[in-house]
C-alpha cells in the first residue's frame, strides 16, 4: 500500500530509515536544509528535495513545506524520525489531513503522551504508579519555591512537550531553583515551541529503564522487553544495553505488563517507548511515553532480531502485527553507545566541524548506524550525534569486550569525540559490574576523564614523527624554491613514506 | 637550522642517525629508537619499534610546525622550532590580558556584557548556542571588557576571539 | 593459557582473528611480507613482525621463519587461518615440537583428511557414503584416460592435497583431460607444495553442502548446522547461505550425524568443516574434510551466535567445549557474499590496485570482514579476496533483499570488483527461489554478466560531469600561467563545487 | 576551444546556460537539464534532478579529458575532446598491429613464443599468474611475433604492453 516514504528527519536516523525502506523495496524521499544538501540521507535517497535555511524552525520543523514536499514528489506516507516534528500533534494532524499516511500514533496518543502532565493523569487513572510531582508550574516564584519545598529537594524540572533531555534540570538547592527554571523554559521553548514545565520528585539511585512498545490498528499490542539507560549526562543517554543488569525477572514481566497498559489506555499505534524510573529499591513508577522511535531502538532490534521500522511500516499501511508475544525472546546481550561530537575534557561541548578521517568498526557482532563521511562537515546547527554503535554476544561481558574492541577501531578525526570517554565507562567497574544507576556518570567523572597513563616511549615517537613530517614539508617547500639542486634530495626523504609494493 | 622539538613541558633534539628504506635510527633527548615507518594514510602512519604496531594520526595546524599526533588514547600536542627560539620565549604567559574565545563553533544567542563593564570570576559574558545546547561562558577572573570583537546572532567559529577583558 | 597469538597468515582472516583475540584479552603478533608492510592485519595487531619477500613460498609458506618469530616474540600459540600452512602437517608438528600450540587439530587428523584419497579411504571404513573415483593418477597418459573413461565423463580433477578450488579442474572430454591435468598439477604444486592429484566422478545437479564442527580434547564432538556453498564460479564459492533452501530436516540429521562420525573418526579436535556433495535426488557423499577454520564461517556464527574463532583458542587451551548440541540452534538466515577483486566483465581477471575510495555497507543485520582501506594498494601476490559480507534476517526472502541494500551501499572504487555481479545474483530468479546447484553462474552466466538497460539521462549526466570537470581543470591550469588575470574566473567556478556550511 | 563529449559511440556538445550557486542548467545535444551539483568527496558528486538524487563517482584517468564515470550499476567510459579533432579521427581501428596488452598486474610465469614466431587465433602466448591464478592469455588474430617486450618472472602493470604481433 506504502509506496514512496518522505522521512522528514536528517542525521542517522534518516539514513537508517531510508535503509529499510529500499529493503522493502519502497522509494525514499528525503528532506534537507541548506546546512544538509552534501549529507548522506540526501546522498542515499532515491530524492531530495530543498526545505529551506539551515535553522530548524525554517527545515525540518517546517510543517507546511514539508507536506508540499511530500504532495510535489508524490510521497503517500511521512516518517518523522525521533526529535524534531516526531512528537507534534499537528504535524500528525496535516498529514492525515493532506491525505497522507502519518508513520505513528494517533494524534489523540501523542496529544496525551507529549504533554507530560496530562500523562501523568492518565496513568493515575491507570494505576500505572508515577512519580510524586506537580502540574504546570505557576508564575509566581514564591509559589514555585514552595511547591519545590513540599516535595522536596532534590527535584526535577521538565519540559511538559519534552523528550531527549532538553529542558530538563536537575535542582538540588533552592538557590538554583529560578535560574534553572529559566534556562529549563529558554531551552523547551526553542526545541518543542513550548516552554510550560512541570516538577518532580528526584529519586534516590534511580534507574532509567524503558519498555518498547509495538502496536497495530487491529487490537494488538506487544512489548518488545526492556532497554537499562541509566548511564546519562545531563539526562542525555550515552550508553544503553538490554536486557537491564538491575531488574530481576519478576520486576520485569510486572514492569512489562504496565507499560501495555500504558499504551493501551491511549489506544496506542506503532512503536511507542514507556519509560520508568526505578529506584534503589526496585521500586517503579511511570516517567513518560515516547510515542515515536527511540534513539537507542537498534539494541531491541538485535536482541529479538525484529526490524522496527519495517514494523511501524507495516503497521502504518494497516497490517496486522507480524509476531505475538509468545514469539518474541530476548536473545544474547546488545549494547549501544552514541558517539558524540563533543570533547569530554573541555566539559563535553560539542566540536562540530569537518571529519578529517573515518574508520568505522567492523565484523563480528558490531552494528554503526551512522551518516557521517571522511570530508562531511558536520553542522553547528543540529544534534552532536555522530553515530551509534551496537553490539551483541551471547553475554553481557562477552558484549563490553567486543564494545571495547569495536571502540578500539572505531577513528574519527577532524572533530571530538567521545570515543575515550565510552571506552573508559566499558573499563569502569561499576559499569562491569552492572551495578550503576543514573548517578554513575557523576559518581566516576573523574576516572572517566582521566588520561591514559603516561608512555614515554609513545611520546617520544610522537615527537620524532612531528620532527619527521616538519623536515619533509620543509625540504618539499624549498624544493619549490631552487628547482633543480635539491630535488633528489627531498623526493628521496619523500619516498621514504611512500611504501611501494614491488 | 637546529630545531627543537617541544610536547608539553619537554623540549627535546631530535636526529635522524641512519635511515635505510622505511628504517630508521632516529635519537630523540637521550634515547635512540630504531624504527620502521611507513605512512598508509593522508595522516596516517604505522610504525613498528622492537615489533610493536604503533598508529600514529597526525594532524597539522595552521601554524607550521605545530602537530597534534594520536596515539590510541594519548593525544600530544607537539612544536617543532627553531633551536633559538626557544631561549627567550615567553609569549603568553604574562599576559595581564584574559581573551575568551568560542570554545566551539556556534551562534551567539546573547551577549550578557558591554565594552567597559567590570566582570568579576564567574560573570556570565555570553551565551553560545551549538547543536541544540546552549552554553554559558562566563569570566575567569576579575577585570574590565576592553573590546566585544561578536554581536547578537554572530556565528562564530572555534577558536575565534570574542572578548577581551583587561585584568 | 594462551597469552600471545601469532596470526601466521594476512588479509581478512587476519584481521578477524585479531579481532577475537582482542576481544578475549589477547596480545596479537601479526607477520608480514615485504608486500604487507602498510596492510590492515600489521596495523591492526599488537605487534607485527616481518617474514621475508612478497612470494609466499618465502614469507606465509616460511616455516622456519614463522616459527622463528613466534619463539622471538614470545608467543604461545598459532592461528593459521585458511590457506597458507593452515592443513599443513608438518607445520603443526614443528609448532608443537617448539612448546607451542597449533590453534587446530592434532597432525594426524591433518594428515588423514588433508590428503584427500587417504579421507576417502577412511570414510569408506566408516560407512560414510564417498563419490566414485580413483586413488592418487598414475604417470601414463593411457592409464589416466583409461580411468577416466571407466568413471564417465564429465569427471573431476582434484589436488590430494587441495582445498579452495586450487588444482580442481573440470573435464568434460577426452580431449581437455590432459591440458587440464598439467595445469591442475602445476597449481596444486604452487599452492600446497604437493603435485598428486586424483579423478572422482562429477554428480549431475550436484549441491556442495558442508557441515560445521567443533570438537574439543574431551571427547566432545558437535555440530553447528550446514552451510549451503553451491553458488561457486571454477569451484571457487562466491555465495554462501545457511539454513540451506534445497535439503530437508531429515536430510539435515542424517547429514549432521555424518559430519559428526566423520569428524570422531579421525579424533578431530578444534573447528573443522565436513563436505558433502548432494546430488538432486538428495543422496549425500563426503567430498573432503577441511581440518581449519572455513572463509564462510561468518555465517554459520551469525545463525548460532557462536564466535567460531573464540571457540577454537578455547579448545587449543584444554577448555571443555562450552556448549553442548542441544544448545545450538539455527535462528534466522544468514548469506555471505565474498567481494572479489576482479572483472567479470572481463572473464572475471584479477583486478589488483589501489584502492581509491572505499564506503562499507553498515546498519542493521550487515557485517563486513574486510582488511581494504583507502589508500591501500592490494599485492599481486595473493588471494584477491577484499572481504566478505554477511547479512542475517529473520527470513530467507528479507535477508536476499538486505544483501542487495548492502551491495547497494558498498564501494569501492580503483580495483574492479564483483559487487555487480553478486547484486545480479541477488536478482536471479533461480536464486531467489532457492532453486539452484553448482551449475547455477555457468548456466546463467549472459543473464549475470548483462549491463543495465541503458539510461539516457544517466548517461546525459555523466556526460556533462565529464565536461564540467574537464573545464574546472583546464580553468586551473590556464589560471597557473596567467596569475591575475582569470583568477577570479576559476576560483568561482572551483567553488561552484564545494559546499560551504555557513 | 569548443569541446565535444564522446560516451561510446555518442557525440554530444554540451553548453552551461546558466549557473547559480550550485544550481546549473545545462545542455547536452539537445536535451536541457536542471542540475543541482555539489562536490561531496574526493571524485564524489550527488547530483540531484527533478528530486532524484544522483551520485556519481569520476575517475580521471592519465589521458586529459579521459574519464571513467559510475552511476549506481552503470559505467560509462567518456571523452571530451575538441571538436576540431572529431572529424579526421581514425585512430586504432585499421591497425594492422595487435597489440597484446598485460590485463591484469601480475607476473610472467611463462613465455610461449618468440620473436617471429607465426600465432593463430588461439594460439597461447605467455601465461601471467596474478593473486594465485595462472592465466593464459591467446592471440586473437593470425600474425607475426614482431616483438616481445617483457620476460619471464617479470612483474607487469595492468595494460603494459607485452608482445606485438604483425597481421
Amino acid at each position: 500500500m506504502i509506496k514512496k516514504v518522505l522521512v522528514a528527519n536528517r542525521g542517522e536516523i534518516a539514513v537508517r530509515i531510508i535503509r529499510s525502506c529500499r529493503e522493502m523495496g519502497l522509494k525514499s524521499v528525503a528532506v534537507y536544509s541548506d546546512a544538509d544538501r552534501s549529507s548522506m540521507h540526501v546522498r542515499y535517497a532515491d530524492e531530495a528535495w530543498r526545505l529551506g535555511p539551515a535553522p530548524s524552525t525554517e527545515s525540518y520543523l517546517n510543517i507546511d513545506k514539508i507536506i508540499q514536499v511530500a504532495k510535489e514528489s508524490k510521497a503517500d506516507a511521512i516518517h518523522p524520525g525521533y526529535g524534531f516534528l516526531s512528537e507534534n500533534t499537528e504535524f500528525a494532524n496535516r498529514i492525515r489531513e493532506a491525505g497522507l499516511i502519518f508513520i505513528g500514533p494517533s494524534a489523540e496518543a501523542i496529544t496525551a503522551m507529549g504533554d507530560k502532565m496530562t500523562a501523568r493523569e492518565m496513568m493515575k487513572k491507570a494505576g500505572v504508579p508515577i512519580v510524586p510531582g506537580t502540574d504546570q508550574l505557576p508564575e509566581s516564584e514564591d509559589e514555585i519555591k514552595a511547591l519545590a519545598r513540599k516535595i522536596g529537594y532534590p527535584v526535577m524540572l521538565k519540559a511538559s512537550a519534552g523528550g531527549g533531555g532538553k529542558g530538563m534540570r536537575l535542582v538540588k538547592t533552592e538557590k538554583e531553583l529560578l535560574p534553572s527554571l529559566l534556562r529549563a523554559r529558554s531551552e523547551a521553548r526553542n526545541a518543542f515551541g513550548n516552554e510550560a514545565v512541570y516538577m518532580e520528585k528526584y529519586l534516590l539511585e534511580p534507574h532509567h529503564i524503558e519498555f518498547q512498545i509495538m502496536a497495530d490498528n487491529h487490537g494488538n499490542v506487544v512489548h518488545l522487553f526492556e532497554r537499562e539507560c541509566s548511564v546519562q549526562r545531563r539526562h542525555q543517554k550515552v550508553i544503553e544495553e538490554t536486557p537491564s543488569p538491575f531488574i530481576t525477572e519478576e520486576i520485569r514481566a510486572a514492569m512489562a505488563e504496565q507499560a501495555i497498559a500504558a499504551a493501551k489506555s491511549v489506544n496506542y499505534s506503532g512503536a511507542g517507548t514507556v519509560e520508568f524510573l526505578v529506584d534503589k529499591d526496585r521500586n517503579f513508577y511511570f516517567l513518560e511515553m515516547n510515542t515515536r522511535l527511540q534513539v537507542e531502538h537498534p539494541i531491541t532490534e538485535r536482541v529479538t532480531g525484529i526490524d522496527l521500522v519495517k514494523a511501524q511500516i507495516k503497521v502504518a499501511s494497516g497490517e496486522v502485527l507480524a509476531f505475538k508475544q509468545e514469539d518474541i525472546a530476548q536473545r544474547g546481550h546488545a549494547i549501544e553507545a552514541r558517539i558524540y561530537a563533543e570533547d569530554p575534557a573541555n566539559n563535553f561541548i560539542p566540536s562540530p566541524g569537518l571529519i578529517r578521517h573515518i574508520t568505522q568498526p567492523l565484523g563480528l557482532g558490531v552494528r554503526t548506524d551512522g551518516y557521517a563521511y571522511e570530508g562531511y562537515e558536520i553542522p553547528v546547527y543540529y544534534d552532536p550525534l555522530i553515530s551509534k554503535l551496537i553490539v551483541w554476544a551471547p553475554t553481557r561481558a562477552e558484549a563490553i569486550k567486543r564494545m571495547k574492541r569495536a571502540l578500539y577501531e572505531y577513528k574519527i578525526t577532524g572533530v571530538k569525540t567521545n570515543i575515550p570517554f565510552v571506552q573508559r565507562i566499558m573499563e569502569a567497574e561499576a559499569f562491569v559490574k552492572g551495578n550503576y544507576n543514573t548517578h554513575f556518570i557523576d559518581d566516576n567523572l573523574e576516572q572517566l576523564l582521566q588520561p591514559e597513563t603516561e608512555n614515554t616511549q609513545y611520546e617520544d615517537i610522537a615527537m620524532i614523527m612531528a620532527y619527521l613530517d616538519f623536515q619533509n614539508r620543509q625540504h618539499k617547500r624549498m624544493d619549490f624554491g631552487q628547482k633543480a639542486g635539491n630535488q633528489s634530495n627531498w623526493k628521496n626523504f619523500g619516498r621514504l613514506f611512500r611504501h611501494n609494493p614491488y | 637550522m637546529k630545531m627543537l622539538v617541544k610536547s608539553g613541558k619537554q623540549e627535546k633534539a631530535v636526529k635522524i642517525l641512519k635511515k635505510e628504506g622505511d628504517l630508521f635510527t632516529i635519537m630523540v633527548g637521550d634515547r635512540t629508537y630504531e624504527l620502521d615507518i611507513v605512512k598508509v594514510e593522508e595522516g596516517v602512519y604505522s610504525i613498528l619499534h622492537q615489533g610493536e604496531s604503533i598508529n600514529m594520526e597526525m594532524i597539522g595546524s595552521d601554524q607550521p610546525g605545530n602537530y597534534k599526533v594520536n596515539t590510541l588514547y594519548q593525544s600530544y600536542n607537539i612544536d617543532v622550532v627553531p633551536a633559538l627560539n626557544l631561549a627567550g620565549n615567553g609569549r603568553a604567559k604574562k599576559d595581564s590580558h584574559q581573551r575568551i574565545k568560542a570554545p566551539m563553533s556556534g551562534k551567539i544567542v546573547k551577549l550578557k556584557v558591554k565594552e567597559g563593564d567590570a566582570v568579576e570570576e564567574g560573570t556570565p559574558l555570553v551565551v553560545l548556542s551549538a547543536m541544540k545546547m546552549e552554553n554559558e561562558i562566563c569570566s575567569e577572573g576579575k577585570g574590565v571588557v576592553s573590546k566585544i570583537a561578536i554581536k547578537e546572532d554572530d556565528l562564530v567559529k572555534d577558536g575565534q576571539l570574542m572578548i577581551d577583558i583587561k585584568a
